[in-house]
């Protein structure tokens, strides 16, 4: 193996990214931002780099990690200023295709808790906040959401519903979860097991989730990273803030 | 490999023109006499688009070219003027013989359905509007405005219909080649008619490299995500104003205006066809 | 007489303009602009300047008329762009105090007609419409309507209400009129002649309009133009544009 | 003669924290660690102001502050983040044990509720939000959102409240002595709460002479309408970044978290005061 268990998932989360998605990364998103970084520079993808930097379309070469992914010196020579706001009105206006969000519970459905474990009133973990999780989850066609694959986290049904996962299924929209174990993509029929990350067993990705997955008979197993996706990755993140997510 | 994205779609003026469905509905850039889209409405006169629709807040010289060149349907507007040369002067003599639909709009209405337009929600709640005759026919006649409530407390409100045009025409300062666009000074709804449009056609007094706009820290028009189509326009408001690049031609407005009072605003159009296209003919 | 009716009726809308306003003119508007610069440099009244035009504070010594008064050109060097957008959200907030309106047709209760004469559907005259007077009429404390003084003009009920005047009376807010005869001011006992204008008598007022005015016991006569005030005028408006909107 | 307008209103810190009242409701400009107006909240400290509540966004560092020096009852933000370093540190354990009061917001939510303000419109319909536990706590306890339906279509949507803070605190890059100022770089929604609070302090990394101002045709953040008072307050951010001044400075900021998690954020403010109240001390 030639990368760590989060390098792994940035390779998965970075080969969702596809030709004409306009993508939009927000805080605390080292993962999503690598991913970005090897979709473009690795991959060739043409997609659209917004953020909630509000930097449009940033020298890709340039980009550096920081302990914040709002920080705009990390995303430096933007073509222009896209605000937020005007990010989220494409949202709203079916334009923003491809979102990235993190989750401290995601379940059966594909619903996600970033609120507080424990219920709200007397939360055991107040979270961080779901940011834009409500907003986006009913608006974005394709939702990249990323976890730690333990128990506690791939549960049958979070505590609070932060992102409701079950309407964007029906929608159509695509909704998936990178974990440092495998991709996981939900269904009608409930989460499917699309690929592992390299070194993974079918039995690690079930024992270590309290939510049932779907093992379909042909899964992918991911290719170990060449070695320019490992420079590519080491390039932006020289001093490994990405491993501060602490994914293995 | 970097590559710059999406790929550039700058275009010639008549693939511009052909990109417009007869019947549609557009909304155009600037005011009166400033910053009009003049360019791209001389290649839609000389492909001939028919039945159009234009909604805008104040429009002037570009709208009565359209109609002059019969590629009006009806006019959506807070208010259609030539300023001191009094009305619209075809626009006024289609409206008055009933030769186009006339909907009289408001400023605050038309600001608050274009905001519902780019905001993608299907309506916006307006304050103002109460109370006058406008009300009626908005409610009653061309269902886009309807008297709500505040949920909270009671209040009486207008709720503007989101205005959705089919096209938004921008001339604008600079693009580059994939839509990325810079307009100085003046604004007036523009940048929500760029986000409001369904199509969004851009014309371009320069076109720039996208490594130019690099390090302005420009806030964007509009940008590559928005704009389908980008044709180089220089001097492509003629007649009217470019503001900081060059002034209303007043001299030629009023030889429009005196056209169109004798009835012949076409043959003044196609007398100066090329030059209404700007350095784009 | 040291100027015509026009350059009064100027006069009549810059006395109107106080310390503290913040005031917008619309488009077709020489008068209110011409009023403006001279409540500034002449009665050097502290307001702020907003316009159609989205200059901020214009440099008020280089304003010069030009057939449209939507020019940036003819209101060069501002602080910055202030979108009309911003105008009227500031409007809504009760932050935009003062406004001028023209009218094809006013009444007895301050209603205002710019959108036909003879009826919506078949118009004896289409009028140019009546921009943001259904906006703000409801909204903006201080309006001065300005109107030729004509029996077809002041009217006892206009053909089409485009902006309503009585909400405006009953809030209390001020709604004035300048004609070129007089100021009137609406009142909830109806309009109120409050000044002539430089040789017209009260009979003329009242014999030119069809609207039933109020005359108290004491109405102001304007002071003739000052020498100053006319060439302040003269400066900003050399090629006499003013004179386009045949008010005398 | 020709007078500047309005009167200048630039005064020191003290004066502007002399301006907020107990028991108010603030929104403060940035993000986490870009642009927060933490000369603006030095001051707050200093003064002592009690029982406020802020709105924002995705607040972070002054956020953090505000609560570690004893200034806040409650806190209405989508995410209240120190990104890398975990949740806000103090703004976390005095949630988690009930000593303010915490609002969980939704970034789209936040931004229609301060358009409302901005508007002058009571609420705001936006898309998405639906299915989300956090509908039913803004329904029913917190009165901030509520279902209603396009009255068009009779599609469910949600009306945000109007979010009209007692004060904007927002750092800019420039301003004069009006409030006539400029942020360069990301605006996130600070343009936004300028127009929405019902009174907005300014803090500057330069004061500049109005006249600087001209010709530049800044599409301005905030102008002498919308401020009540500017103070002067080079790096004013400290130790959050000023996108084309400073960086962000991580060192200071693990610092406060370091101390806040051993609580002993109040010490850390207290010994770094004045280096936070940026040039303005």
């Amino acid at each position: 193996m030639t990368g760590r268990p989060t390098d792994h998932m940035i390779k998965c989360m970075a080969r969702l990214i596809e030709q004409g998605d306009v993508v939009y990364h927000g805080l605390t998103s080292p993962l999503p931002v690598l991913a970005m970084v090897l979709a473009r520079r690795v991959y060739g993808v043409d997609f659209t780099w917004t953020s909630v930097i509000e930097h449009l379309e940033p020298r890709v070469e340039r980009v550096r990690l920081a302990p914040s992914t709002g920080d705009p010196y990390t995303e430096p020579d933007p073509v222009g200023i896209l605000t937020t706001i005007d990010a989220f009105d494409l949202a709203a206006k079916g334009k923003l295709t491809t979102m990235f969000f993190g989750a401290a519970q995601v379940d059966e459905e594909g619903n996600t808790n970033l609120t507080a474990i424990g219920g709200y009133d007397r939360p055991r973990v107040k979270l961080p906040g779901g940011a834009a999780t409500a907003y986006l989850f009913p608006l974005v066609p394709k939702i990249i959401v990323w976890a730690r694959h333990e128990p506690r986290v791939l549960v049958k049904r979070v505590d609070f519903v932060t992102g409701p996962g079950r309407p964007r299924v029906e929608k159509g929209y695509r909704h998936l979860l990178c974990t440092n174990k495998a991709l996981i993509e939900y269904t009608r029929d409930g989460p499917v097991l699309r690929m592992l990350l390299p070194g993974v067993t079918v039995e690690e990705v079930l024992e270590n989730a309290a939510m049932e997955i779907r093992v379909p008979r042909s899964v992918e197993e991911m290719e170990p990273l060449t070695p320019e996706e490992k420079m590519v990755i080491e390039e932006h993140d020289p001093h490994g803030i990405r491993y501060m997510q602490r994914m293995g | 490999m970097t590559r710059r994205v999406p790929s550039p779609r700058l275009v010639d003026l008549d693939y511009a023109a052909e990109l417009v469905e007869p019947g549609s509905t557009v909304t155009i850039s600037g005011m009166t006499f400033i910053r009009n889209p003049v360019a791209l409405v001389a290649g839609l006169v000389r492909r001939g688009v028919r039945d159009l629709c234009v909604v805008d807040r104040e429009p002037g010289f570009a709208l009565d070219v359209m109609a002059a060149a019969g590629l009006l349907r009806c006019v959506r507007a807070a208010m259609a003027s030539f300023e001191l040369y009094g009305l619209a002067p075809t626009v006024r003599r289609l409206a008055e013989s009933g030769e186009i639909e006339y909907i009289e709009d408001v400023c605050g209405a038309v600001i608050a359905g274009l905001r519902a337009g780019a905001q993608g929600v299907p309506f916006m709640p307006a304050r103002g509007l109460l109370g006058s005759d406008l009300l009626r026919l908005h409610e009653e006649r061309w269902g886009t405005w309807r008297r709500i409530r505040d949920p909270w407390t009671g209040e009486e409100l207008v709720a503007v219909r989101a205005i959705e045009p089919d096209y938004a025409l921008i001339h604008v300062h600079a693009s580059d080649p994939y839509g990325n666009a810079v307009i100085e000074g003046p604004r007036f709804e523009d940048e929500l008619k760029i986000r409001a449009a369904r199509r969004v056609i851009i014309s371009a007094e320069r076109i720039v490299d996208t490594e130019e706009l690099r390090g302005f820290m420009h806030q964007l028009s509009a940008t590559s995500i928005h704009v389908e189509a980008v044709v180089h326009a220089p001097r492509g408001a003629w007649p009217t104003a470019m503001p900081g690049l060059y002034q209303a031609d007043y001299d030629a407005i009023r030889g429009y205006v005196e056209a169109a009072r004798s009835g012949r605003a076409v043959e003044w159009v196609k007398t100066n066809l090329k030059r209404l296209m700007g350095g784009s003919g």
